[in-house]
């Protein structure tokens, strides 16, 4: 089971701020985001758009390995400053 | 080090305390962000901040850990403000102690630079049409171009 | 716009001041230059600023003008102390207000540079053999390099 | 006439903050300097040293035309900030 956390507008649109996941092993983020996409229309969202993601907290590219209890988050890029 | 915050800051008092522990620096640099009245052509009255907890915090001690890989530092203080922030008001401070005055002017633009790519905040601005997400800038990515020289 | 002073300042207030000003303004970068510890390899306890009254301010205008030209800004604020000043005191205060970061940075780090190396001021450093007059670093001459692209 | 002024270390040396000169028309900068030198030993210290100059108050070069009235003034590199 991994956590996913949706921020900003992502969140909004998907009016989801988390849910858990069950993940097999050897999945990487690109794996989960297609899982995801493919619940239906409004998911379509997370393909359509510029997202980034982060694996424990730490920016990482799609092809990073999510392993079991690892908190897995999307989120438009950041606006701060 | 550190500080992410709903509540405002007091430039002066954050000035004083680097410089008291800034020992022999000779140079301090300090840089504020400020709610602009004007962006993306609307008044904007009032911004609002989210971020991501925990995640916020260990991107911007990851960004000063490499300011201090490159340059000699002292003292380094960031703080961020999240949640409702009205127009003009405050939104950033970045302040660095250094021997040196290019160090510390680079180390704060290198912090600022990073923090607007890397660190996990999102602003919605309040427009007379309502609140609206602000679209992340390339002009942002372009500004990392000079630190990989 | 211009202080060349013997009393030492506020950096607060100086902040303030550039900040009540700033209207669309959404960053503001300060500089502020303190009387090190040590300087040249021995202790210095105090300095003492000589400057050519007239021409001092006249070339620190000019050097202001040179960054408006340059960069887009809204508010120039610097401060020189002269006469004598205690170890760890302020000497200069150089204080910037922009629509954007870049050019508040660029144009506070111009003017330190140019003040560095055109603007008739004359440092003695007092250290346990008596006030010793400071020599130019040849680092600050080099700084300018970076202006002429 | 024209005044000349020294300052800092220079002022300190020729223990002279401040003198009047007589011109005739067409010096420069240099020709006053060598004026200054060919005076006695002490003068020397104006072109052993790295003396920077001024005319009325802005940076120039020594082949500066000096005009009677002006304000020449000598000094070491400056150490500000």
């Amino acid at each position: 089971m991994i956590q996913i956390r949706f921020f900003a507008s992502l969140r909004e649109h998907l009016d989801t701020a988390s849910l858990n996941f069950e993940v097999n092993n050897e999945k990487t983020v690109a794996d989960i985001k297609q899982q995801l996409v493919s619940r239906g229309e409004k998911w379509q969202f997370l393909s359509e758009r510029d997202v980034l993601c982060a694996v424990n907290q730490t920016l990482t590219g799609e092809d990073a390995i999510v392993n079991d209890g690892d908190e897995l988050a999307f989120f438009p890029p950041v606006t701060g400053g | 080090m550190i500080s992410i915050q709903e509540q405002d800051f007091d430039q002066g008092a954050e000035y004083n305390s680097l410089r008291a522990n800034a020992d022999s620096d000779g140079a301090i640099v300090t840089f504020i962000g400020l709610v602009r009245d004007f962006n993306q052509d609307s008044s904007v009255s009032s911004i609002h901040i989210e971020h991501y907890p925990g995640m916020a915090e260990k991107s911007l001690m990851n960004i000063c850990l490499q300011a201090r890989k490159r340059w000699k530092l002292g003292q380094i203080r960031v703080i961020h403000r999240v949640g409702l922030i009205q127009s003009s008001e405050q939104i950033v401070f970045v302040g660095i102690s250094s021997k040196h005055r290019e160090d510390a002017f680079r180390a704060c633009e290198f912090i600022m630079d990073f923090l607007k790519t890397d660190v996990p905040f999102w602003k919605q601005e309040g427009t007379p049409s309502g609140m609206k997400w602000v679209n992340a800038k390339e002009t942002d990515e372009q500004a990392l171009d000079r630190w990989s020289k």
